[in-house]
């Protein structure tokens, strides 16, 4: 069954992001909010764990953090929160990893 | 969906550094009397709930790690370590409590609740389930 | 869909009730019904009547009880949570021996099975934390 | 020595509370002045007088109280972070038309100035957070 | 120990996620009233704190981050930041907002506020401080 | 002037072990509390930070975790909440990373 695996910190800070990615299986989806979105900066160390990967960014919370679209990885979707509700629906299940 | 779901208690943290783990706990025992079916998984610092040998004597608060051991009492007897999540900390199965259950349908055997599980084998673990709760 | 919602963090300090409030309010404007928003851990702390945040920042205990005035919301604080951490209702008060209250509208105290219960009613559980 | 005490996050969630706790009795037992300990953020939290912790755990609140009672230590609660927080004695609740207070015995609501001087007067500042 | 003291506030996390960098900022504001000789570091997730073109309509919170800008009028003027936090994270200081302050000793000139110090230098400059404020 | 670093998470779950050893210069002491203790632990991939580091443990936090003397790496010193008073005073200042 598929699953949404939710990251809220900073890949930098925390181990939360490894922890999703680690348990990540063929369709899946990873969403970063908060301060997770840090994660999708080109460029930045972390970046490397979304290779391969179905990954969506809350905009609001990229904003927030003065974090241009142009400054993203490739690939990345940009999701409003309706978005991230139709996340949730199209997934069967969602993991927050605190 | 069926009447009965699979339900997954995901443990990520370290017991009294913070009370997530002993809150979780209480969730976990709570929801024992709803019939569902059950599976703990302890991930990253989450193993280090299971560690032997706890007393807390010393920081003055409640003890509660003798409460795994009585999960298996509750049916609650499929609990998930990832083997990973040991080794980096320096851990082996040795150092974590023997948790055990008393199999109803097998004359009351004693068998061993905890299930060692490779990250890889986890995920599978988790991608069977119906509903995770996260603390 | 059916939706549960879990806040385990307290207002201001972790961003937890923010996003859980902007994607439950989303979610109920997309025509998802949302099952019930149980306040756990420090989330408990959302459900008090006793902030004043300042006039320029958003007040984010009353945005919860508005929005559960709006959508006859059912907003359930842990009551084993609450007691660790001061939120107190009428009869909490009287069984604690408590001279004073202070939960919000909208709120009510209950127990972990509504939790669970609502892990077992719901389509999904979404979780928001630190 | 003569120490200021900063506790940021509240009772129970954290074991900051707690180990703040056992280091300020320890350097009192030792002779050492506490000047005051501040409680700032979430902090704020470990002064509400509502709290029922379960029988066989230790009152935080309590203990607070009980130390500052017998050692007349200052406990603070910044102000600011009180308002966001829902924390509320006489004077707060006037201001701020709030029908109930909370706040426990031996702690006072005052300004962030009084941790910036408890930095000045002091020789150490310890803080304890998350 | 001389009547004025080396203060240092030390910001290691991002805004809005929590509250510590926009409560940390509001203890800054307070303490420039005190006089003390104040700097400020930010040191891994705190540099983002430090970002241009914040926007926080999104998320319907209090959006802060002018308030750094006007650090230079209260006399808060010694910033650092740390050059391997900043390129771990794929930043560069074209990043931050640029920070200036009037010195009134050189006829109002405007400097900037911001030093870019290696992690060995951070050390230094907290090595030298008197007393630390952390969040 | 000498400093006291306090650490109190788990460097498996945090970077704040690594930033502490990051900033220690001469004469400087590293004091792991509350869940920092795991990274004290003989074995764990952690455990390299504390080489050539003066490191304190506070014992009451060690003990709550299980955590034998004979599991700690060699050369810490175990101290009581007394002992952290102690290097509270014994150093110059204190800083904590939360």
């Amino acid at each position: 069954m598929s699953m949404l695996h939710i990251v809220n910190k900073s890949p930098y800070e925390r181990n939360s992001l490894a922890a999703a990615v680690g348990h990540m299986t063929d369709g899946d989806t990873l969403l970063l909010i908060e301060d997770g979105v840090y994660a999708a900066i080109k460029g930045g160390a972390a970046a490397g764990n979304l290779e391969g990967k179905t990954v969506s960014v809350l905009g609001a919370d990229l904003a927030a953090r003065g974090i241009g679209v142009d400054k993203l990885v490739d690939g990345v979707s940009v999701v409003d929160y309706g978005g991230f509700v139709d996340l949730v629906e199209a997934t069967d299940k969602s993991q927050s990893w605190l | 969906m069926s009447d009965i779901k699979k339900f997954m208690y995901v443990n990520r943290r370290a017991p009294y550094g913070t009370i997530y783990a002993w809150e979780s706990l209480e969730v976990v025992l709570i929801g024992a009397a709803f019939e569902q079916d059950v599976s703990l998984a302890f991930i990253d610092d989450g193993v280090y709930q299971l560690t032997k040998g706890q007393d807390t004597s010393g920081i003055d608060m409640k003890n509660f790690s003798p409460t795994y051991s009585a999960l298996g009492d509750y049916e609650v007897n499929k609990i998930y370590v990832e083997k990973e999540s040991l080794e980096e900390r320096g851990l082996t199965l040795d150092d974590l409590q023997h948790l055990v259950w008393e199999d109803e349908d097998d004359d009351w055997a004693e068998k061993d609740s905890i299930r060692l599980v490779s990250r890889a084998e986890m995920a599978d673990v988790l991608a069977e389930q119906d509903i995770l709760f996260n603390f | 869909m059916k939706l549960t919602i879990q806040v385990n963090e307290g207002p201001y300090q972790h961003q937890s009730s923010d996003t859980a409030y902007h994607f439950t309010k989303t979610a109920l404007e997309k025509g998802h019904e949302i099952f019930r928003v149980f306040f756990y851990h420090d989330g408990v702390n959302n459900g008090t009547r006793l902030t004043t945040p300042p006039q320029d920042d958003r007040n984010i205990v009353k945005r919860w009880s508005d929005l559960a005035a709006e959508h006859d919301l059912d907003l359930v604080i842990c009551v084993a949570a609450a007691q660790r951490r001061g939120i107190v209702d009428d009869g909490e008060a009287e069984r604690n021996g408590k001279d004073a209250t202070n939960i919000a509208p909208g709120f009510r105290i209950s127990g972990l099975g509504q939790l669970i219960e609502g892990g077992i009613q719901s389509d999904r559980l979404v979780v928001f934390g630190d």
